[in-house]
């Protein structure tokens, strides 16, 4: 696969596979046309860190995962939530991010206050995802609609013709938070999760990742683009400036 | 019978009929030559309303079909016309080409239209072909059809455009045998042709047009032999 | 036999045959109705008024220039943004098909009526028959005939086309085959048994048309 | 003027003027690499060999049998599932445009050379040029002119063709007006410039291949 | 020049030439003439190779063409081809249909092909042609263009292949007169034609075919007046 080729490669650029459209962890900026967000700052720092050169193409969330897989890319960094069953395939990262699940409805929605009243609705969501897993291992009376992007899923909902959306708890909020959707978060944060970095199996490239990960960590640079993106320190270090 | 005052007709700028008059009689036969693009086809057509008037009169049995508020379809059933190219319904067999319009126009049922459709194929010698889809038939034989889809409708008049000019020349003779006997029973018909064997035999009268008028009119031996304008001895001395 | 009703190849095929009874419904009932408008506009488009024709050129132009995909968008979330009329995907997809299916049609109708020889208008109008009725029983006929080959080309562009409904989770042939990779990661068994679905419909499609097209030559 | 620039109309086109280069790109590049492959199979198609003939035939109808948008996730997620082998995603779009594009311009190159009177290469060969010569210098030119109208027409359809690459994130006109749109819910707006901007190309080239074509036909 | 021995030749299973015995003598003019599908047109392309011969054998200037190791473009640069419905290249203009060979087959520039080809153009009266495209041209002029393009390359031998009878009456006798004046200077000439007035003027002999075999050769005048088999009588008499 590309793995032993990229190792073997004298300048160390390595490709790294994104989400195409996951807010506030990655995105594209409206006005630059640039990929920006939490994971695209974490992993450029973590690159400049451990002394490689990083090339980040985006796609869909279903892509970033076969193509981890099947050893396509050297770094997956889309908001991936760790799973055992995904460990049998793909190597991971230490978490660099708590996230869950959580619920969104329609502003005007008083039907749906938790998971417990989902039964029989319409809930969306995006392909491939652990939302995906959860709503068919945990209301398997909901009726589950999967979208290729998630950004179909909310208009779904926008327009009415989903009952809710369930997905990863900070692209909830973010949606939530623009009024143009008109949408609000419900019931409480779903199946505790943490994201991490993914690489193909047996990749010599996890344990120089991590490295690098806790030195963020500890010198305040992590805390700084987490303040960024979510306006707060998650370690409570010093800013490293 | 008919009587055509001042006909004028016009595609956008160009003139092609340029106040044509004339006179047919009941059972008359008359018949058209002239050179191509005279304006013979667009003559004819008028005389059916297959293209609309741009100006003068032309009255069909008294009515003077110039006049917007005529009821075409009335007209076009009271005059036959039989074209060049056949235009035989490839998808109809011969009998139902011979039914169609009475069916749909008289509204007779299936029945009364073959009653009125049978003894016409016997007529033009094609009895044996009623079941027959058009393509089987030769070019003559098409032409024989079409003579009597149009007698089908029981017309008072019959037009017919060249319609031997597209056949083989072996062929010719039986649709003109079909021709002869319609005048014999006193069809009332216009001919454009450029068989002068039949404009002699069957024409009462021979117009000459040029250049969308009429330039001469005579009975058939006279033209033929003594015609009196200089551009009708000119064209029939190429012809004949 | 085990080694085959383990394979992918063997097991993606409940999924597939769910999502294939979807495409054929949404391509048949789409392509009904797109008959009946492109039946409408070929007609509009062969009109002498300027208004009628303008409209029916508008409407083939703007569909056969813009993807199939943007309109099913355009269609499902655009309308419903503008309106607030929301229509279920199913019925988005059969109206995406029927629209656009219908300007590639109204061009078949139009060249079909088009082609049939100017003679039969007039064999039609000089036996009595109405413009209507010499249209009905004489020219769409004919015409009817010569349009089966391009109508059943279209049939397998539209059947093609509504693979792209996916994006609106529409659970047809690709996506359902989309659905069992994005679970077993077996892109390549899944995309070939869709492909091989597609193509079992098409070719003979295709080769029957191919007949039909030889026939009609004779 | 606040009102205008503030508008999602206007607010959209930087979006949609980076996603029309990428459509453009691929597009061209996709169908120059389909014309030549179109070339080869056409040929293949002509050819009095039943395995060059075969091949060509199975690529054909394989192709024109099956959506592009499987196709596209063919080369991009099975092969790679596959071989191992990996391609970015525009070479992606572009090797799906070729191949796509080459089936159907396989069959237009073989349509153009087949109208070309037989007579034509005989006079050739009697006047001492080899196959070869005929083909190049006789048939070839002659060919070419009628082929215009349709290759004209395939731009069009792979113009088109290229939206659906935003289901790989290939970041294409739709795809950018898709993307403006998930962060600030005006599909309608979105969809209609997308759409407005395919036409300003679709319709012209649409026009043009009119015109030529009636010019050809005299 | 030209010798054929037992020349067979097959469309898959229907054999259209059964075994044709010919000598063609140099400078000699032999015109072909025989019912329509007797196979005169198949003849003549096996003399060039345009048809693979499947047996027998064909001698040109003592070379065996049926043989496959034959260099086939090298032979027909010898041997000139006209065809009933001209082929010419619609693509290029008058003076580029004739130095085409020339340049590609011969290897000659631009300006030496146009030395050969300018005073070819003279020679069948159409030099203020030269830069006008085929379409542009009538049916007789683009014959006689067709004909200076074989002769440009500098053939021994010149076939043709009912040259004139795509032609409308007026405009063969024009092809004819440039045909003459070609067997006036020598050229050897086999020519298919319905032209009996060609043949008798300018034939030296004359070969009847029917069946794919030739049935008969005479001189004109025998062959003509006074017919030895019956097949021919029976095809001269419809002819004549
Ligand atoms: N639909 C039309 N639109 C424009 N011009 C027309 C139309 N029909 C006929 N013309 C023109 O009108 C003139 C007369 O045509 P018409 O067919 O009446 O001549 P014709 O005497 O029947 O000739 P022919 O002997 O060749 O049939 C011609 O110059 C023709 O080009
Ligand atoms: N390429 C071909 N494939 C199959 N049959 C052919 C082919 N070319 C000619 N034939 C057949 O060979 C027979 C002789 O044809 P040929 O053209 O040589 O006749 P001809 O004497 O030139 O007739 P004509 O006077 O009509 O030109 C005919 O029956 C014809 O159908
Ligand atoms: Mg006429
Ligand atoms: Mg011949």
């Amino acid at each position: 696969g590309g793995t032993e080729a990229n190792n073997a490669d004298a300048t160390e650029t390595y490709t790294v596979a994104t989400d195409n459209n996951f807010v506030p962890f990655e995105f594209m900026n409206e006005e630059t046309g640039e990929m920006e967000g939490f994971d695209i700052d974490l992993i450029k720092a973590i690159a400049e860190e451990a002394g490689f050169e990083i090339n980040i193409e985006s796609m869909k969330f279903d892509g970033v995962v076969s193509g981890m897989q099947s050893g396509r890319f050297d770094i997956g960094i889309a908001g991936m939530t760790i799973t055992e069953e995904r460990k049998e395939t793909i190597d991971f990262s230490d978490p660099y991010y708590d996230a869950g699940l959580m619920i969104a409805v329609s502003e005007d929605n008083n039907e749906i206050e938790s998971e417990a009243d989902l039964a029989g609705k319409k809930v969306g969501t995006r392909s491939g995802t652990t939302s995906e897993q959860y709503i068919k291992d945990n209301h398997p009376d909901a009726e589950l609609v999967t979208f290729p992007g998630i950004v179909e899923a909310y208009m779904d909902l926008e327009s009415g013709r989903l009952d809710a959306v369930m997905y990863d708890v900070p692209n909830v909020q973010y949606y939530v938070a623009n009024d143009a959707a008109g949408l609000k978060t419900v019931g409480e944060i779903l199946q505790g999760e943490q994201y991490g970095i993914a690489f193909p199996q047996d990749s010599e490239l996890v344990e120089d990742v991590n490295t690098a990960l806790q030195t963020l960590i500890d010198n305040g640079t992590y805390d700084d683009i987490y303040e960024e993106w979510f306006g707060e320190r998650k370690y409570g270090t010093e800013s490293s400036e | 019978m008919i009587s055509v005052k001042n006909l004028h007709k016009s595609f956008g700028d160009t003139e092609v009929l340029k106040g044509i008059e004339a006179e047919i009689a009941e059972k008359e036969v008359v018949c058209v030559i002239g050179p191509s693009g005279s304006g013979k086809s667009t003559f004819l057509r008028c005389l059916n309303l297959l293209e609309e008037i741009t100006s003068g009169d032309v009255y069909i049995e008294g009515d003077n079909i110039a006049d917007k508020k005529i009821n075409i379809n009335e007209v076009r059933s009271r005059v036959g016309m039989v074209f060049q190219h056949f235009n035989l319904f490839p998808h109809r067999t011969v009998l139902e080409n011979i039914t169609l319009g009475p069916i749909k126009v008289k509204g007779m049922n299936k029945q009364e239209a073959e009653k009125v459709a049978l003894p016409l194929l016997e007529k033009v010698g094609l009895s044996d072909k009623a079941h027959v889809y058009p393509e089987s038939l030769s070019g003559g034989q098409k032409q024989r059809v079409a003579i009597a889809r149009s007698l089908a409708m029981e017309p008072r008049i019959m037009l017919f455009d060249e319609p031997t000019s597209a056949l083989d020349p072996e062929l010719v003779g039986d649709v003109l045998e079909v021709m002869k006997d319609l005048a014999k029973e006193g069809m009332t018909m216009v001919v454009v042709t450029h068989e002068m064997g039949f404009a002699k035999e069957v024409g009462d009268r021979v117009l000459f047009m040029d250049e969308g008028i009429i330039m001469e009119e005579d009975t058939p031996d006279n033209i033929f032999d003594n015609p009196q304008n200089p551009r009708t001895q000119e064209f029939l001395s190429k012809v004949l | 036999m085990e080694f085959i009703t383990e394979s992918h190849y063997y097991r993606v095929m409940p999924f597939l045959l769910e999502g294939l009874v979807w495409t054929l419904l949404i391509t048949v009932v789409g392509l009904i109705i797109g008959f009946i408008l492109g039946a409408i506009f070929g007609f509009a488009r062969l009109s002498h008024n300027k208004i009628i024709y303008g409209i029916a050129t508008v409407y083939v132009e703007a569909v056969r220039g813009t993807p199939i995909l943007a309109q099913i968008l355009f269609i499902y979330f655009g309308l419903s943004d503008l309106t607030g009329i929301n229509i279920d995907k199913i019925s988005a997809s059969i109206i995406a098909i029927a629209i656009n299916a219908g300007a590639y049609i109204a061009e078949i109708v139009r060249g079909a009526v088009y082609s049939i020889d100017k003679g039969q208008m007039e064999a039609g109008r000089s036996v009595g028959l109405t413009r209507n009725q010499t249209m009905r029983y004489i020219i769409w006929p004919q015409a009817f005939r010569r349009m089966i080959p391009p109508l059943g080309n279209q049939f397998v562009i539209s059947l093609k086309d509504t693979s792209l409904f996916s994006v609106i989770a529409v659970t047809e042939l690709l996506y359902m085959g989309q659905q069992y990779y994005g679970s077993t990661f077996a892109a390549f068994e899944a995309l070939t048994m869709v492909c091989l679905m597609y193509l079992l419909i098409t070719v003979p499609t295709a080769v029957y048309l191919r007949r039909v097209e030889r026939r009609l030559d004779v």
